[in-house]
Formats: structure tokens, C-alpha cells, sequence
């Protein structure tokens, strides 16, 4: 059986990738299970400079899901290259570097350094909902979108992903602006912007206000994004958002998804990455199907 | 993996307070005080994330260790439910602990509500030392363990909010005046911000070596989604470590209420 | 305490309404309840001629909440006004016609009639995600809610209330459209649009392929427009989205909303709606709140 | 209103049949054969919505009814490890049942899988007429209560898809070979979709009263939410009628299939 996958020149073994901003660097979860089993890592999305991050709470449980305001707390894409790329070096596994700016000039800059850097590609993030500006501000509209990305696209040597927002009226106009600006693929979705209040301190429950929704509460607006997204461009979709088992990931390719990330199922269980891999193959078995190409063709509408 | 520890024994504590003790060779073998477990309390979505809760104690003879909890909402809740037999899914033992005191010293713990749970650990690992327990609770229906924490302990003060037993009124009053009177080598504190926060300034001010021990709403416990942010001084700066990975337990000096 | 709120015209006892669609025309849930404890409902959404729906499956569960694609099926206009309003009008609760239209002229036509009626409000469906034409359409952009909204207006002898849609990218620049059009009030959210795949058949669990969304897994996405659209406009706004008990009604009231909507949850709890009643009731008793506005104004940012 | 009805009797007929007896003096009073019950199988949110399951007989003296289930997924799982003594939250009776026949006529009922369950009722309070169930199962290993249905029936006809046991084939053969030499009053039939057209098809061809008993996925169950639409016959066209409340029972020449 065949479980590997290719978004232009990125090549993964097979289609399971930890979602950025949920996994780190790599470091904690390498002591829960081995990392040569996923496909690749997206890291924590990175800034040029270092970020501080919002003040706590940054997180809220609401049903089946989770609000987060981290607000992009790293160590800068400098840190990064010197500190963590040799880490995850180490490991079978396609480094993917998640990038957000405020500025189309950030963008470039930080896509340039990271050109030259050891990794196998690049996620552009337009779609961070907690910090103030730039970032989801270009995610927002079809323009914002394409104008980032051909500059991007410029300099980029790597391949080129783009993520989406989906707190967007029309997400396929977004997919749309990124292949035509040259992305070689699209992953979907970031999270939904919401918020939770705590009707005792009668206060949001973040200190941000309003935070991301993630996890399975999701799952159904994810996949119907990357259903109407895969049936508008041509480019590879990776698909997320909810994904707790292979059932979920299944559910995902379906709809059209070549590959899919996991973020916020693992925070209850950090072995999720490996049994949705091995869940997934025994679902492939017990369908006969020999590759991930053939999943995501195999809905019947 | 698997996470699942079996249940070797429950107590209700109080109307809100429960006692359990869990069966892991791991956990009781290297869990240091001050470290913490944390627990899926059921399968499914109704209290979707682990809960962080303290370890009370290990016996790594037994190989079991203790957690004692309030409830609080759902997932304290449904924990309450749970049956000696039963199985509970535990990561850990997870974060950074108290540093131990040297032979001789005099150990202060200052606890305060759910905050008491992680010192008796310490107390009980804390040998050829003196050791102080001053512990504040809502009102005497909420003190609990206070057997452990006098066998624990060569000396003990216990204040109640509205004065129903012991000393009334906050920690902090009896805290300081014995302060006037000796000074301790170390002290420990665990408990509701205000508490710890004056804790902290009071042993700064007198230069007295103070640990204490924070609580954050946290996602994956292990450091990877920096959620639990604790502000941290850093140079003349301040950056945001995380309570389950660099804490929960700070040098008080360090951390900016 | 008072309970009673004002949306213009519309004088309700209490803010409990009963969302439009979940509640048919009242008869069904009037034999597990007494409705004169609700302050109103809204009913099946309306149209000028009667509507098949779509085909079934109409419903499928996802994590804490479900996919819906009914696709409007109500008698039409003057079947309502002839069979319906003489049972609603039986109990003392606020009757609010839940409009649906594929065109401007179709939303007046219904609208003149129904002022008309004996009926306390309407409440404009500018955001059906079930329908192919019209409806979504006008409620996806601040000019089709404008033109729809004061089109309506000039026809309209009853209080105007405009249900929007969260599908867009700024729900504010909605609610002002329905503002400055004249609307009297806004209510929201309607559903999230959604899709679920059954990975054994491989085909969408519903026949529509795509759904909306609801039940408690909107619900932080539901509060944060809650929030946004009550800081961005001055009329009142009517909130909803996974309402399942007292607390979270309070929730959506200290986000900002005069009343709320709860449809969902009463499939699975038929007391939902007294429950709710009485415990938002004991809520502000433990809070000290003398009326549903002081709530509304408690919010700690 | 409370829906929870105390568990009286549970019972594992086969490794993925269940069947369970409840506590309600209305419903063992009030319910007809064909109606169901529309059953919460948890609190919180890990089966969100109730499900339907069929009233298999009810004993108003004892005030008590059964059901029986296939476990399919999550809901029916859950309902799987209730206990006797539980409670369980269900609403009920709902829908519109069957017409029961006249006295001495020939009554043939026709059931696949777990639609045999809702015809066990309608046989029992079938009286003084002649009656002849085709039951059509899996395999071997997935037939279930056959006594109650042959205590229930004059005749009983099994087939089995893998000729395990019984007949080997799909139900409807002996149903019609059975047709070719005599002709029933009543029909009524409950399965899987391609079983009751085929059996209501053949009826309707005869001219032979057919009712069928009809699934479709429920939100509220009572009528209010409109989506468990069935397609039925109206003058020349078709509506979307509602298997909760207009059905699940429904004459075979209105249902368009
Ligand atoms: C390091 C650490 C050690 C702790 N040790 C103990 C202990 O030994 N005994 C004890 O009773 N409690 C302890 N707590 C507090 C305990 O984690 C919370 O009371 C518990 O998570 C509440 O969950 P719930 O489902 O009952 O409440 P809910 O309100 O339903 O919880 C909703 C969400 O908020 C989070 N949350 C709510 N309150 C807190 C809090 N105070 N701290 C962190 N997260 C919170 C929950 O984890 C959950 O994610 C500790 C907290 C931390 C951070
Ligand atoms: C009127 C009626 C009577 C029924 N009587 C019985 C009976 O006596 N015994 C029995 O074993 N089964 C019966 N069924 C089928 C039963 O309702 C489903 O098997 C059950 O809902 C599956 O739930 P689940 O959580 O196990 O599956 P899941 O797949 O987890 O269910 C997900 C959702 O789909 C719905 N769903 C899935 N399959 C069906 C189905 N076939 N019909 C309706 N909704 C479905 C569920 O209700 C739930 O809302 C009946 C169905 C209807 C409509
Ligand atoms: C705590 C947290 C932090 C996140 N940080 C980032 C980030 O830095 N960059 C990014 O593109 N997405 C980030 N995301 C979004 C996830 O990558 C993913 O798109 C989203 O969580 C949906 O997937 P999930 O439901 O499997 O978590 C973050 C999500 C969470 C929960
Ligand atoms: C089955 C179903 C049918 C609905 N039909 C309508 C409708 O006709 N008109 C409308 O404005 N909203 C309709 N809605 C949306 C609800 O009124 C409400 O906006 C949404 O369900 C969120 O609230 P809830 O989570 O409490 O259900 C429908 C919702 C459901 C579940
Ligand atoms: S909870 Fe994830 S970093 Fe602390
Ligand atoms: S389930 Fe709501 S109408 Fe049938």
C-alpha cells in the first residue's frame, strides 16, 4: 500500500502532519512517541523576531473543542534555524516551517532566510486570529492573498503552502487567489474565531478576549471547506481541523484532502498522530485501496 | 502508550473534596513534590481536556500514589463519580518540582484551599529538617487532611476565612507574625494568587528563599502548545514560561503576579 | 425582577424565544410544555408558495451538535396565516414570522402580507444555507442585506428583525447594513454551513451534500458575534447558537444580547425552554440583577 | 416532564443484540405496535442526539416494555453497557403505529434484520387471526428471539443470507412462492430499504393491503424539525411527510421509495 504523498516537490511518506502551533517544536511529543512515524511536522508558526505571546488564560474548553490565544509565542525564525532545525533533523520526517508577519516585505524576508535553510517547505500563515495586525488581515480577502503570495512566490525556494482562515464568506476565492499566485498547495482550516465567558467573574475567559476554535466541534465546517476547496483548484489540499481518529482522517481524504494535521486531539492523546496513521491503513485495507490518490477520489456524490 | 491506572482506593473527603489513590510503578517511583498528573476524566467530549491535579503523595513500595481534589466543574465533577476498580487515564508525573531544603533548615509551607495539596508531598519528603505547615481554609466543613499534615509537620497553624476554626481570618497574619519573631531557611507556598503573591512579596522584602507554586489553565500539559503562560522575569524584561513544562513551581522572586 | 425586553414594537415577557425551524408552529412541543412560558417563537421559516424541502437525510450528528438540510419546507404564507396563527394566538407569547425569499419583490410580497397578520414580528431569514437561490445570497453581503433590508422596509408595518448568517468574513458589516436599512433588531447566528461524510457508503450522510451547522459546538463562535455585532450597532440583538441551559443564556446575554433563541437542544431535552426560563431566572437573583438589560450590560472587559 | 425510566431487565442475545426492559406504566399503557421510543443513550455530548428504537412488546400489567437493539455506533454502544437498575431517558410512545387486522384474517408480516422487532408487537396483538412471519437474518449467528416468533405465529418462515440457516437467500423468495398458492388480507413489513420495496412492489401488484414500517435519521422525534422526511403520494404529485409523526408506519402504495 502506498502512503505517500506529493504537494509539488514536498514529499511525504505518508499523509499524517502535526498542525502548527500544537506540537512545538517536535521536542516534548519525540518522548511520547517516535517521529519518524509522521509524515511531517509543521512547527510553531515563527516571526522574524522573537514573540512574546498574549497574557494568560490562553486557553478555553467549550464543547467538543478548545479556544486558544497564544498570540504566536516563538523564538524567532534566527532561534529556529540554529536551535530546533538540527533537532528535528534527526528525524525522518518533512520539516515544514510555518511563517506569519504583519508586512508583505516580513513575509519575503522571513520566506528568503528560510530558503536557504535545512527544511522541505513552507506555510504561509494568513490566517492568526490572535494577534492584532497583519497576518489574518491578509488571509481575509482573495486580494490580501494573491498580493502576499506572488511576492512570497519571488523568493521562495521551497515549497509553498498556503493556510487558510476559514472565518471567510467564501473560502474558495481564497484558494483560488493562492494557486493562481503560485502556491503549490493549500492547507485548511486555521481556526474559527470565537470566545467563552465566565458568567460567574462575568469576564471573557481569555485575557484575549477572543481566541481560535479548534478540535472536534470544527470538523464538520473543515470538511465542507475542504470539499468546495478540492473541487475548485487543482493544487493538493491538506485537510484539518477536529481530526481525532483515522475515522476522522478518513473522512477528511474523502472529501478530497491529499494529507491531513492533527493539533489539538493530541493535547488528550499523544499517541494520536501514530493510531490515526495505523487506523488509516486498516481502513484503506478493509476498502481496498492501494493509495492516498485513491481515497481522496473515492467519495460518490 | 497507555495511561490507564487502576483505582486502588477513593474517599470523600468532604461534600466537594475527594481523595483517590492510583496504582503506577512509574508515577510512584520518580514523581517528585510539587509535580503533577493529568487526567482524562472520561472518554469522549464532556470534559474534553486532562485536568491538571496534583500529586499528594507516592508509596513506592505500594507503587501507588494520591491525588485529592475539589470539584469544580464537569471534569471534577464526573472524577467524583469514579470507583475503587475503576480505571483513570493519567500522563505524568508531569513539570518541574520544589527544590528539597538541606539538613537542618527550617522549612515554611504556606497552603491555602486546593493549594495545600502538593506541600504535604514536600513536608513528607523533607527529612532532618523543621518543618512549619501554615494552612488557610474557606471554613472548617472545607479543612481536610489535617491528621497528614500535623504527622507532617513539627509545628502547625490553621486559619479559616470566617473563623469557624482555628485563627480567623487570611494565612498571611500568623505567617507574618511569627515572621517578627524567627526566620525560616525556605519557604514553600501553594494557593489562591493573593495569598501566594503576598507570600512572595514578603519573603522578598526580607530576602528569605521562597518557592511557589502556580496554576494555569494548560491544553497538553507537556510544554508543546504554550498555553499555561507564566510571566517570568527575564533580564530586565519579562518572558512567558509555562507552568507544566518550567513549573509549576518558580522561584517566587521570578514570577510577575 | 423584570424579565421583559423590548426589541422596538416587539414587547416580550421574557427573553426565551423558540428558534425558527426547531419549533415547527408551536403544536408539537405545546404538548410537552405550556407555551405561554416562552416569550416568543419564531416559526418554520415562511415562503410565498409551500416548499417541498430537500430530500432526505436532512440530519446528521457531529461532534456536540448536528447538520441540518431541510431546505424550507413550510406550507407557505397564507397556509400560516390561516391554520397556524389562530393556534399560536391561543397562548400569551410573541408570534414572529420567519421570512425566506429568492428575491427582493418575493421578500415584500410576504412582508406586506404579513403585516397585514396577526403576528408581533418578523424576522427576515437572509441566511438559509439549505436553498440554492436567493436568501444566503442577500445575506452574505452588507449591500444585498441593505437592499433587501430597506426594500422591506418601506412595506413593513410590523417590527423588522434581521436574521444573519455567521458564513461571512465580518458579521458587524451585516448587522450595520441591517441597521442603517432600518431593521429594529438583529438575530443571530443562523446555521454554520457544514458536511459530514459517511467513510463505510463513502457519500455525504445528507442528501443536500452540504448542511448548517448547530447545536453547543457553534456556540463560542455564536457568543464571539454575539460580542462583535453588540459593540458595532445600537439596535438590539437577539443571540443564539448551542444554547443547551441557563448558563449559557447568560453567556450570550453578557456578550451583549437582549434575548436568545434556543432550537437544537430541544430535541434532546423538551423542557429546555422552561428550564432555561427558570434558571436564568435564579442566576440573577444570585447576581443581584434586577432586569435582563443589567445583564446585558455586565460584561467585564 | 421526566423521561427516565428505571432499566428492569437487561439481556445480550447475541454479540451485538441487546434487549432491555423499562419501567413506564404510560408507555406500557398508551403504546401501539410500529410506535417507538426516542432514547437519550447518555447525558452530555458523546451521543447528542436520542435515537429511535421500536416498543419490540410492552406488559401493561407489569407497566413495564422491552425493546431490542443492534449496536451500530456510538448511541447504541453506549446503551450497551447499561445495567439493571439504571435509569435512561426516553421519550415515548411516538409515532403512528400500524392497522391491526380484523378478526379472522390472514395476516403475514415480513421483517430483515432489526426490522423484525417492531412485528413481534403487532403478531401479539394480532388476536383470532392466522398468522405467518418471514424473517430474514444475516447469517446463522445473528437470528434472535425466534421462540417469541413462533409462539407468536401459526407459521414462521427464516431465511438466512448465507443459507447458514433456514431458507438460504433473501426473504422475499419464499414470500412469493408462498403467493403463488395463496393470498394474505394484510401485509406488513419492516428492513432494510430494498426489502420492504420489493415486498410492498409485490403487493401492490396483487393488491394485497401492505403497511410499511419506515427509517429515516430524527432530530426531534415529534414532528417539530421536519427532518426525517419520507416521500409520499400526494394527488398526482409528492409531499415530504415525517416518519415520527406521520409514520414510521405507511401504507405501501403512498410511499415512493
Ligand atoms: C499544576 C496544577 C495542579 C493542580 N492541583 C490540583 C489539586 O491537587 N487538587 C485540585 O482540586 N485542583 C488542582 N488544580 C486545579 C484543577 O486543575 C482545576 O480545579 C480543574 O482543572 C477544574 O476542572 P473542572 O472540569 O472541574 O472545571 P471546569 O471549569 O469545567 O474546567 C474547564 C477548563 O478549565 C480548566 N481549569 C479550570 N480551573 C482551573 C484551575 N484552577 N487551574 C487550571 N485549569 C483550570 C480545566 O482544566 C478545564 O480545561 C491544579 C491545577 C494546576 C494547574
Ligand atoms: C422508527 C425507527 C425505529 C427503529 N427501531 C429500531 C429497533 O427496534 N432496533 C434497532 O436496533 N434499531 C432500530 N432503529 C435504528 C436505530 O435508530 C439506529 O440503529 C440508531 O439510531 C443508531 O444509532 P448509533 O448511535 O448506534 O449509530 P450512529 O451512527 O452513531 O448514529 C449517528 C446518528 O445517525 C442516526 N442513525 C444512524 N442509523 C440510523 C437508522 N438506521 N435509522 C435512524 N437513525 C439512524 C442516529 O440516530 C444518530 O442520530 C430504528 C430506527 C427508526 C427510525
Ligand atoms: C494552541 C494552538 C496554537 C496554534 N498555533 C498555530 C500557529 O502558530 N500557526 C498556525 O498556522 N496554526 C496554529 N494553530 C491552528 C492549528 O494548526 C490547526 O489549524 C487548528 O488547531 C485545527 O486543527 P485541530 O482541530 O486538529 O487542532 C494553533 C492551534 C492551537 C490549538
Ligand atoms: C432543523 C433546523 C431547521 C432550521 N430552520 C430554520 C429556518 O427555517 N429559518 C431560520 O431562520 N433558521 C433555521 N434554523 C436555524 C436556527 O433557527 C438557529 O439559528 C440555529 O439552529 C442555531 O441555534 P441552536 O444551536 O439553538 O439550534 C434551523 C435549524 C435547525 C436545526
Ligand atoms: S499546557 Fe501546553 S504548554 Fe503547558
Ligand atoms: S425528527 Fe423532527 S420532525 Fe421527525
Amino acid at each position: 500500500m502506498d502512503l505517500s504523498v506529493n504537494i509539488g516537490e514536498l514529499k511525504l511518506k505518508n499523509p499524517i502532519i502535526a498542525a502548527s502551533g500544537t506540537f512545538g517544536f517536535g521536542r516534548e511529543y519525540s518522548e511520547y512517541f517516535d517521529l519518524n512515524e509522521l509524515g511531517g511536522i509543521s512547527v510553531k508558526g515563527l516571526t522574524l523576531e522573537p514573540r512574546k505571546g498574549n497574557p494568560p488564560p490562553r486557553i478555553a474548553e467549550t464543547p467538543a473543542g478548545i479556544l486558544n490565544s497564544v498570540g504566536l509565542q516563538n523564538p524567532g525564525v534566527h532561534a529556529f534555524i540554529e536551535k530546533e532545525i538540527p533537532f528535528l533533523r534527526q528525524f525522518d520526517t518533512a520539516i515544514i516551517a510555518n511563517v506569519a508577519a504583519n508586512s508583505i516585505e516580513e513575509y519575503c524576508t522571513m520566506v528568503e532566510i528560510l530558503s536557504d535553510a535545512d527544511i522541505d517547505a513552507i506555510e504561509l500563515n494568513v490566517s492568526c486570529p490572535n494577534v492584532q495586525q497583519g497576518c489574518l488581515l491578509f488571509g481575509s480577502t482573495a486580494s490580501g492573498i494573491s498580493q502576499v503570495t506572488s511576492a512570497v512566490k519571488k523568493v521562495c525556494k521551497k515549497p509553498l503552502i498556503v493556510k487558510l482562515t476559514p472565518n471567510v464568506t467564501d473560502i474558495t476565492e481564497m484558494a483560488k487567489a493562492a494557486e493562481d499566485a503560485g502556491a503549490e498547495g493549500v492547507s485548511l482550516i486555521n481556526t474559527l474565531l470565537g470566545m467563552a465567558i465566565d458568567i460567574n467573574s462575568r469576564k471573557p475567559i481569555l485575557a484575549n478576549i477572543t481566541g481560535g476554535l479548534s478540535g472536534p466541534a470544527v470538523k464538520p465546517v473543515a470538511v465542507r471547506m475542504v470539499y468546495q476547496v478540492a473541487n475548485s483548484v487543482k493544487i493538493p489540499v491538506i485537510g484539518m481541523g477536529g481530526i481525532c481518529n483515522a475515522d476522522d482522517a478518513a473522512e477528511f481524504l474523502l472529501a478530497g484532502a491529499c494529507a491531513i494535521m492533527i493539533g489539538t486531539a493530541g493535547f488528550v492523546n499523544p499517541n494520536v498522530w501514530v493510531e490515526v496513521k495505523d487506523g488509516l491503513v486498516q481502513y484503506m485495507e478493509n476498502h481496498g485501496f492501494k493509495s492516498i490518490a485513491e481515497v481522496s477520489e473515492a467519495l460518490i456524490v | 502508550m497507555n495511561y490507564n491506572l487502576k483505582i486502588e482506593k477513593t474517599e470523600m473527603l468532604t461534600e466537594q473534596i475527594f481523595f483517590i489513590r492510583l496504582k503506577s510503578e512509574k508515577i510512584a517511583k520518580n514523581a517528585v513534590p510539587g509535580q503533577f498528573v493529568n487526567i482524562k476524566c472520561c472518554d469522549g467530549l464532556d470534559a474534553f481536556l486532562r485536568r491538571p491535579i496534583s500529586i499528594l503523595r507516592t508509596d513506592p513500595r505500594e507503587g501507588t500514589f494520591d491525588i485529592v481534589y475539589m470539584i469544580r466543574g464537569k471534569g471534577t465533577d464526573i472524577l467524583s463519580q469514579l470507583k475503587c476498580g475503576d480505571y483513570l487515564d493519567c500522563m505524568g508525573p508531569l513539570g518541574k518540582g520544589f527544590t528539597l531544603p538541606e539538613k537542618g533548615e527550617k522549612v515554611w509551607v504556606v497552603g491555602g484551599g486546593i493549594g495545600i495539596f502538593p506541600l504535604l508531598f514536600l513536608l513528607e519528603r523533607s527529612v532532618d529538617v523543621y518543618k512549619a505547615s501554615f494552612l488557610g481554609f474557606r471554613a472548617k466543613d472545607s479543612i481536610v487532611l489535617q491528621n497528614e499534615y500535623e504527622k507532617a509537620s513539627d509545628q502547625i497553624t490553621i486559619t479559616t476565612d470566617d473563623g469557624s476554626y482555628g485563627v480567623h481570618g487570611l494565612i498571611t497574619k500568623p505567617f507574618l507574625e511569627r515572621l517578627e519573631k524567627e526566620k525560616p531557611d525556605r519557604v514553600y507556598t501553594c494557593g489562591p494568587t493573593p495569598m501566594i503573591k503576598s507570600i512572595a512579596e514578603i519573603c522578598i522584602e526580607r530576602d528569605i528563599f521562597c518557592e511557589v507554586s502556580m496554576e494555569q489553565r494548560m491544553g497538553c500539559g507537556i510544554g508543546a502548545c504554550l498555553v499555561c503562560a507564566c510571566k517570568i522575569k527575564h533580564n530586565d524584561d519579562y518572558e512567558y514560561q509555562h507552568v507544566c513544562k518550567d513549573g509549576p513551581v518558580f522561584p517566587a522572586e521570578k514570577v510577575i503576579f
